[in-house]
């Protein structure tokens, strides 16, 4: 309508988004009018037809042949540009819920003055100082801009981010303390393979067996071959064999999914 | 009183399981205090330990011991703050080496903090050693990491076409280091060495090496590590180090103990931590049934 | 306002005030592993509000400008139809109309569930490939290696089955190994992620002994 | 692998028509049997011991967005918050993704509400923390902390991030039960919880606890499939026995037609 017929490109931005707002309105309002008039039994049907629509365009972009000289089929482009680009479009306005659900709870927490309301006061402050230095830097080069930008990510979301990351080397001590028992043959095996990997992958583990030739039969008991030989053999194999079963699994959900013939989670619900 | 007697009873062995019993419940505080000075000390003090220089290792630092002076090498960054510990001291062993050799060699960076940190880095060696920048190194500067593709495959037919400046803005044919050199197709690249905590090797696989046989190093984070063992076996890299163990046992083929052999120290006395941990905690567990099953 | 924005253009203050933010957010942290404090919980907030603002910022300046706003405002008005589109997800917080929302659910679900054809192809043929390992014609150490493999994988996926009743010992006995097969690979695994993660942890280290405490330069 | 080819499209294909047709048999009211998951009965279990101490309980749902592991955990969410519905004990859902957070807050709607319970639904044990891994993290660690949770159910795909969950809500006591397709994730589940659910048992999970017959069909013909692949593997290794290891037969499926 209004972003077709009457703005063309190089108009200022905010007549964009009048228009896009105007658009918005208009065509989300009759498609709303359309949708309310579906009747209630007829609901369930609509959804599975768009579910079932939607599954069509990767499986079918999968199947048909290609094009040898291109390895493009009719869909390939339209499956892997547009539909790409539509489902990472409409995940982002998705993520205004989320972020609306997280501000909302910790907005009732400031409002009720609930115990730590102080600490949502600072997500609030957070949260605020990020996006705001965040839309600073679109808005030419300043570099106040870029310095407050780079202060804050460095020091509110990527410090915490790898000191949470590395949290879990304390986690793994404390886990491999308790559980490496030999309490059952299980428990054992779980024991032996993580031990002779660990002094496998250090260099004082290199060091116990190093006086072993480099070459011939007694090479393969040098600690870092033992520990790769484990990694690269019964790992592997048992690995592969989970991910097989694990793989089905998916496939079969995925074909219930497509089909609407899932059971559970919210595909009980009357429409 | 009735306690005292019945110490009295217990005997010398289950006087010592009682005790032993004990290492079952050692407080994850404790473990978790212990962690961090095992960690710390070794990173503090340097203290002699033994390095073995495993075969991957070898096989990128005899790359580039062959590679000949005429040609050029090339350094590939694609790792930010986020692995500095881990990537850093693999790029300096890798420039330290080449330096020392007087081989010539290019740094290029997909990753903007990267760019910044392996400058400074080469920067600081080079003083160190006395080498100039863009007679014996060269810095290309930061590349968008959406470009890489591109990059490498015009690397393969154009160099100086593709690079065009280097990371100060000028022309990379104003340098004498650039002199002679054409394409990678032309035979003027000696070694590719990937400094990275992704998966980007692929790419120089596919596009350089599958193409032209250029001799590529692949310095994974200890995390990406096992993906470089299939490549490995195939020939199509030559070398790999592994983390910051990979980077020790290259400072000590330099005869060199910079920050990675220290970090492998603490790798060491941390997993040294947990075994002995473990092993403590089956004592204890043994001790425990055995005394139950006297008594 | 001006004083401050040169204040800011000054990098080595804002370098500086990041340093001792990153500091504070990494001891922070850590005062978790002693117990539960109030220093975590503002350290705690301050990350997920500071990720949900960046996440926020990055949703326009790297998806919805480029990709969506960018192509409307040069004449592609199809585009509009995203815009629709992502409002039937805020149909949820209807009770009328949360039907709506689920056109868009269902939608997304279809286009995971039509790409699973690809995926299970994508992910499984290049392992089916490689696990035909051959039993004879090869030297003998090989010939260990692929029998162990084999032997693995087959009692692997056995004991994922579900439906047969593992009555007999004949039934049972391949299930129970691979089993243990199993958990032999779990503690393999587990031991090889050790050195990854006390590699971060010495990075932590590093960072508080040498950018913070000139002690392990 | 940009396009099927033939041999794929035949394997899937046999996949595929295996899964649907004992589905569309088990609809017929043929009666099935699944082996026994004790990590599935243990859920029963979790939620009872949390009513007793009259603490909450958590679900996390992994840190993936709306895809089958997560569709998956979310079945599973419904039965557990169906349970909680009945002892009248508080779950809580952190989720890592806003598609997740509302279809997580629709389903635990639902599920008191066909308990019969409506009004013990509340919106703020919903919560969407971060689409940031690790700030999702830390935002668990403080609710098991904070809310000293007395079981904590960690079902769907994990990264790193799994350790953490799990250690933390061991260290606070909690009772743990946790399933996860992400194979390298699921040793740290099993040194840190109570009960955890490898591998495709996951994806059994629905079938197990719901009974219902086209779950059951589905896990059966999953079976089938599983056969259908153990056959094929016997079949290339004796092929690469009698062939060699570099005949073109062996590369069938990912070289046809090229």
């Amino acid at each position: 309508m209004f972003t077709h017929w009457i703005v063309k490109p190089g108009a200022p931005q905010y007549i964009w988004a009048l228009a896009v707002l105007g658009d918005f309105l208009i065509m989300g309002g009759a498609l709303f009018f359309l949708l309310r008039m579906v009747p209630s039994r007829f609901r369930k049907t609509l959804v599975a037809a768009v579910t079932f629509l939607a599954g069509l365009i990767y499986s079918v972009e999968f199947f048909v042949p290609p094009d040898p000289a291109t390895g493009e089929n009719f869909l390939t482009s339209f499956a892997q540009k547009t539909v790409t680009d539509v489902v990472l479009v409409l995940s982002t306005f998705a993520l205004g819920l989320g972020i609306y659900s997280l501000l909302r709870f910790h907005g009732r927490n400031l409002a009720r003055r609930r115990a730590g309301w102080h600490n949502s006061l600072a997500l609030y402050f957070a949260f605020f100082a990020m996006l705001l230095s965040g839309f600073w830097t679109m808005m030419g080069k300043s570099p106040a801009a870029s310095n407050t930008y780079d202060m804050l990510f460095r020091g509110l979301v990527a410090a915490p981010g790898a000191t949470m990351f590395s949290i879990i080397a304390f986690y793994i001590v404390s886990a491999a303390y308790r559980a490496f028992r030999i309490r059952s043959g299980e428990a054992t095996l779980m024991l032996a393979a993580a031990f002779v990997v660990m002094l496998g992958s250090v260099p004082i583990g290199e060091y116990l067996t190093s006086g072993l030739p480099t070459t011939g039969f007694l090479s393969n008991f040098r600690m870092e071959n033992v520990n790769l030989w484990i990694l690269k053999e019964p790992n592997m194999a048992a690995w592969r064999g989970i991910s097989f079963g694990v793989e089905i699994g998916a496939l079969a959900m995925a074909l219930r999914t497509w089909l609407s013939l899932e059971r559970g989670s919210f595909f009980e619900r009357e429409l | 009183m009735e306690t005292e007697n019945r110490s009295r009873e217990l005997t010398t062995t289950d006087r010592i399981l009682r005790a032993f019993e004990r290492l079952q419940h050692i407080d994850r505080r404790v473990m978790y205090a212990l962690l961090a000075v095992v960690v710390a000390v070794p990173l503090i003090w340097n203290f002699k330990q033994p390095v073995v220089v495993t075969w991957p290792v070898q096989g990128a630092y005899d790359t580039i011991e062959k590679m000949p002076a005429d040609k050029l090498a090339i350094i590939d960054i694609v790792w930010d703050s986020g692995t500095v510990a881990e990537s850093r001291p693999q790029t300096e062993a890798l420039i330290r080496h080449l330096m020392l050799r007087n081989k010539k060699f290019a740094i290029v960076a997909f990753m903007p903090q990267g760019n910044k940190l392996a400058y400074d880095s080469a920067k600081r060696i080079g003083s160190e050693l006395g080498k100039e920048y863009g007679k014996d190194w060269i810095h290309w500067g930061y590349r968008p990491g959406g470009a890489m593709i591109q990059f490498m495959m015009g690397l393969g037919r154009d160099i100086p076409g593709t690079v065009k400046s280097d990371i100060e803005g000028k022309p990379v044919t104003s340098y004498p280091i650039m002199k002679g050199i054409k394409s990678i197709k032309n035979g003027d690249v000696g070694v590719i060495a990937e400094v990275t905590p992704s998966g980007t090797l692929d790419y120089w696989i596919a596009y350089v090496y599958g193409s032209y046989r250029t001799p590529l190093i692949y310095c994974p984070t200890a995390v990406m590590a096992p993906e470089g063992y299939n490549p490995l076996d195939a020939g199509q890299i030559k070398g790999m180090l592994t983390g910051m163990k990979g980077a020790a046992e290259y400072e000590s083929l330099l005869g060199r103990q910079d920050f990675a052999t220290r970090a492998a120290g603490a790798l060491s006395t941390s997993h040294l931590l947990i075994i002995v941990l473990i092993i403590a905690g089956n004592i204890g567990y043994i001790s425990s049934r055995r005394r139950r099953s006297e008594s | 306002m001006n004083t401050l924005t040169s204040w800011l253009s000054n990098s080595s203050i804002t370098q500086s005030i990041a340093l001792w933010l990153a500091v504070g957010a990494t001891l922070g942290i850590y005062s978790i592993l002693y117990k539960e404090n109030p220093i975590y919980r503002l350290v705690e907030h301050m990350y997920i509000g500071a990720a949900a603002g960046y996440y926020a910022y990055i949703g326009w300046a790297q998806t919805l400008k480029p990709l969506w706003w960018d192509r409307i405002t040069d004449g592609q008005w199809v585009w509009i139809f995203a815009l629709i589109g992502g409002s039937m997800f805020y149909f949820i917080y209807s009770q009328k109309h949360v039907w709506i929302s689920r056109i868009i659910f269902g939608g997304l679900l279809g286009l995971v569930a039509g790409a699973a054809f690809k995926g299970f192809a994508g992910l499984n043929v290049d392992r089916i490939e490689a696990s035909f390992k051959p039993l004879w014609g090869v030297p003998a150490p090989n010939i260990i290696n692929n029998i162990f493999a084999m032997v693995i994988l087959l009692t692997v996926m056995i004991y994922f089955f579900f439906s047969f009743e593992h009555k007999t010992k004949l039934h049972r006995a391949p299930a129970n190994l691979g089993r243990w097969f199993l958990m032999f690979a779990f503690g393999a695994m587990f031991g090889s992620t050790v050195m990854a993660r006390m590699s971060l942890l010495i990075g932590r280290v590093h960072f508080l002994l040498a950018d913070w405490l000139p002690i392990a330069k | 692998m940009d396009h099927a080819n033939l041999p794929i499209a035949i394997l899937e294909g046999v996949l595929v028509f295996l899964i649907l047709f004992k589905i569309y048999s088990a609809r017929r009211g043929r009666d099935l049997y699944i082996r026994r998951i004790p990590g599935l009965n243990a859920i029963e279990e979790a939620v009872g011991r949390a009513t007793e101490m009259g603490r909450p309980m958590m679900f996390s749902p992994g840190i993936n967005a709306l895809n089958m592991p997560t569709l998956q955990a979310l079945s599973i969410l419904r039965h557990v918050t169906s349970v909680a519905a009945r002892y009248r004990t508080r779950v809580i859902v952190p989720t890592c993704d806003s598609v997740v957070y509302t279809v997580a807050e629709e389903i635990s709607k639902d599920a008191y509400n066909s308990e019969g319970r409506p009004e013990q639904f509340n919106a703020d044990d919903i919560r969407y923390l971060s689409d940031d891994q690790f700030a999702y993290a830390s935002g668990c660690v403080g609710i098991l902390t904070r809310e000293k949770i007395a079981s904590s159910f960690m079902f769907g795909a994990f990264f790193a991030e799994a350790l953490i969950l799990a250690e933390t809500g061991h260290n606070m006591g909690a009772m743990q039960v946790a399933g996860t397709p992400s194979i390298t994730q699921i040793p740290f589940f099993i040194t840190s919880c109570d009960y955890t659910i490898i591998g495709d048992e996951f994806y059994a999970a629905s079938a197990y606890l719901s009974r219902e017959p086209t779950l059951l069909g589905s896990l059966v013909g999953q079976d089938y499939a599983k056969g259908v692949l153990i056959v094929v593997i016997v079949a290339g290794i004796i092929a690469a026995s009698v062939l060699g290891v570099d005949h073109q037969l062996l590369s069938l499926l990912s070289t046809f037609g090229q």
